[in-house]
């Protein structure tokens, strides 16, 4: 009945060479460090992964240290890339591919994809050259770009905690994309600095509901994080 | 509940796996949860917005703040979880409910599920019945074997409004269990004890025959 | 820099004859019934209304005691009036005008209202009466439904905190529709059962953020309900 | 911060009226809450997840499970709620955010922002600027006078990809103010004192003559 597991069990599971996997976090906070570290310590089981993530963290740090495997990620989809410079080099030779996308659209796709709803219209970057090519409806009197739902075959999130149900709470700014990228995963598993009994959490304080949830693990140390705070 | 009530309820309740997702509709299907085992694993879903039902009230002040979707105050399990109606109906949508247990006016053998308006005589809105219908991984829909004018509650076509169509994958009477699969015609697969298959298609349109040997009819209470 | 506020003083500094109301609450729970008995009361000075809301509460409830008054109301959109068989034959007699809409997607078509999204494609009653005469958009291969968004004049909710900037927090299923319109209306009136010093709430546990209310009034004695109750 | 910057912030501050919602962009614009006179009204919304910024950190450990879209440690104030992106974003499109301060690589005549791409040479991505450059109320753009070539911070038509087309309402430099009306053209509305409006309009286009009086410069400092 509990869904507490460990990384490697749950990551084993859950990820395929292939897939579409969702990555909770903004810059660091949030990011589900044991489970990228675990991914990117096993290269050879997990390749050709497209990965969406608001950012792509730092270099060797979150999925940052993924980037450094030739052939485990084969595009990214996210917002922000300005603080991996190592990425930004390998999106120029063209090594791994990169899609772009206003950050609120990025969460707003996700959203839709969670939420059953296959597409939607809206306005954003009408005008300029992210709407370039970009199929539009007409709706009450002008165009509008029509933008399709995104979900992921699995989702990686990182809780501040999370009950065995899989009930979690984020403390705050670190929910970012973490509760919607729950929603919009086939497969979900949290990462949780602190797993709780159930009933610990207060029914009404439940960022997202366990039934979205597939497994909890306990996150580690965060050894990238310790090497790059010691190395700064 | 009258025993004919037990028996479907139970019959019903023998439908859901541990580990399910459940919505259960207004009226009859709210009878279940009281009717399986104690720690059963299952988390039902209430569309106005939890997912954990609790134990049934006994006695004691009822807390209006939890109410269920048909407005009965009811209990949070311990891992309930709260939201609100956007959010629930992303989890409808968004493929989370395993299961939705309704009832209905008519149910065709295409699996077409009306019970949200009478033309004329009965106009309450669809709710989330719709949602449900459409989108609940599984639809089963429990009923009383005959109305009150001694039809069935299958119909070739149903001839009041769609709910959705299509939906409806196994319907379970006081007398019978009919189930089709995706895209099928309905079929007779279980027969109440000491009923015979005559009883069993009482009222219900030609061609539901099984198609292999019935299933043994097992209610909650022998698991 | 407080909002708070009185029923009075914000119900007629925000609600103009011919305005579209949205309405919080779902049955009993969560309906500003404060602020419509105020309204209720005051037919002269509130007229021609236009009420979206989950459901028609029960005769002289809620936005059930509004429908007795001639000419207060003149539409209701919502997705279940079975509770209100007084309200039902205004409707059949054409005194008061109803749009039945999918509970889900009555809830979006407001999220997507507050969410600044114009319109959005969905499948919900696809082949029943409910999508006859909709527009549909061909997308992935098949045709969905094309539902644009619902936004309100005002909103009137009812939370069982807030505090004096407008921060919300809903118990149980009280939350309902409410965080939703609290979203999608132009104005914004929180009725609180309990109004508390700024920094009560954490942060984390806010339902609506304050930024979206405008003001906070306390919620009265609940006259209607009381009565009904007396009747039962 | 150097004097012009100083100049320029507090100029910029003055633009904020009480009761505003405000988000702030990366860089130059985080330096606008400490020259704010203490217990200023105003709720800074942050759209990685908060609204409602607190005082500086004042020493202290930084708490790193609250930053700001910058990913600096920050603090919350009193009464600040916290949201994930989906909200966030909801807020901005849905015009809840009155007022937008942000850099910029160039600013058009027009009111057209280029401050997300330098094509070959800078391509960190857009992240929340193109919604927050088209849904917030008002947008202000804050940057030095010239770059380092000496070129002007407006232009007649921008070189670079467009973040958002006629969205800019004010330019704060440390020399000078431009305004425009919606659909109409950036003049020039004040300048910093000690300066002329030569000095206001080295490096910029031509044609960015007031329209009337020029406005007195008034720093959040004097209010």
């Amino acid at each position: 009945m509990s869904k507490v597991s460990t990384v490697s069990g749950a990551l084993r599971a859950a990820v395929k060479s292939g897939d579409t996997i969702l990555v909770g976090g903004f810059g660091r906070g949030g990011v589900p460090f044991s489970c990228t570290e675990f991914l990117a310590d096993h290269p050879d089981e997990f390749r050709d992964l497209t990965l969406v993530k608001n950012d792509a963290n730092e270099p060797g740090l979150g999925i940052g240290a993924m980037f450094r495997n030739p052939g485990q990620v084969k595009k990214l989809i996210s917002t922000h890339i300005g603080l991996n410079p190592e990425f930004i080099g390998q999106m120029n030779a063209k090594e791994i591919a990169c899609e772009l996308i206003p950050q609120g659209i990025f969460a707003e796709k996700l959203r839709a994809g969670g939420a059953g709803i296959p597409a939607f219209l809206h306005d954003i970057g009408m005008g300029t050259i992210v709407a370039e090519g970009k199929r539009t409806v007409d709706f009450d009197g002008r165009p509008w770009i029509l933008e399709s739902a995104l979900r992921g075959d699995v989702g990686l999130l990182c809780a501040d905690m999370a009950d065995e149900k899989g009930n979690a709470w984020w403390r705050g700014t670190n929910r970012n994309m973490n509760v919607v990228m729950g929603m919009a995963a086939r497969t979900v598993i949290v990462e949780a600095k602190q797993i709780v009994p159930v009933g610990t959490l207060r029914p009404e304080d439940v960022h997202l509901p366990g039934v979205c949830v597939t497994a909890v693990v306990p996150a580690g140390p965060r050894r990238h994080l310790q090497k790059l705070a010691a190395d700064e | 509940m009258t025993p004919e009530e037990r028996l479907l309820i139970e019959r019903a309740a023998r439908e859901i796996e541990p580990g399910m997702v459940v919505n259960l509709g207004i009226g009859l299907p709210t009878k279940i949860p009281a009717v399986l085992p104690a720690g059963f694993d299952v988390t039902f879903h209430s569309e106005n917005g939890f997912a954990g039902l609790g134990p049934p009230l006994e006695g004691g002040t009822p807390d209006n703040d939890v109410i269920d979707a048909g407005g009965r105050a009811v209990t949070l399990e311990p891992g309930a979880a709260c939201f609100d109606s956007v959010t629930s109906f992303s989890l409808v949508r968004g493929g989370k409910v395993d299961l939705a247990i309704l009832g209905a006016f008519e149910v065709s053998v295409a699996g077409d599920l009306a019970n949200w308006m009478i033309p004329g005589k009965l106009t309450p809105g669809m709710g989330g019945g719709m949602e449900l219908a459409q989108k609940a991984r599984r639809v089963l829909v429990v009923s009383r074997h005959l109305d009150k004018h001694g039809r069935g509650k299958l119909v070739d076509v149903c001839s009041l409004p769609l709910t959705a169509a299509g939906c409806v994958s196994t319907l379970v009477t006081e007398r019978a269990v009919f189930r089709r699969e995706k895209g099928g015609r309905m079929r007779l697969v279980s027969v109440a004890p000491g009923l015979s298959v005559e009883d069993a298609r009482e009222g219900m349109p030609e061609g539901l025959e099984a198609e292999g040997a019935l299933e043994a009819w097992e209610g909650v209470g022998r698991r």
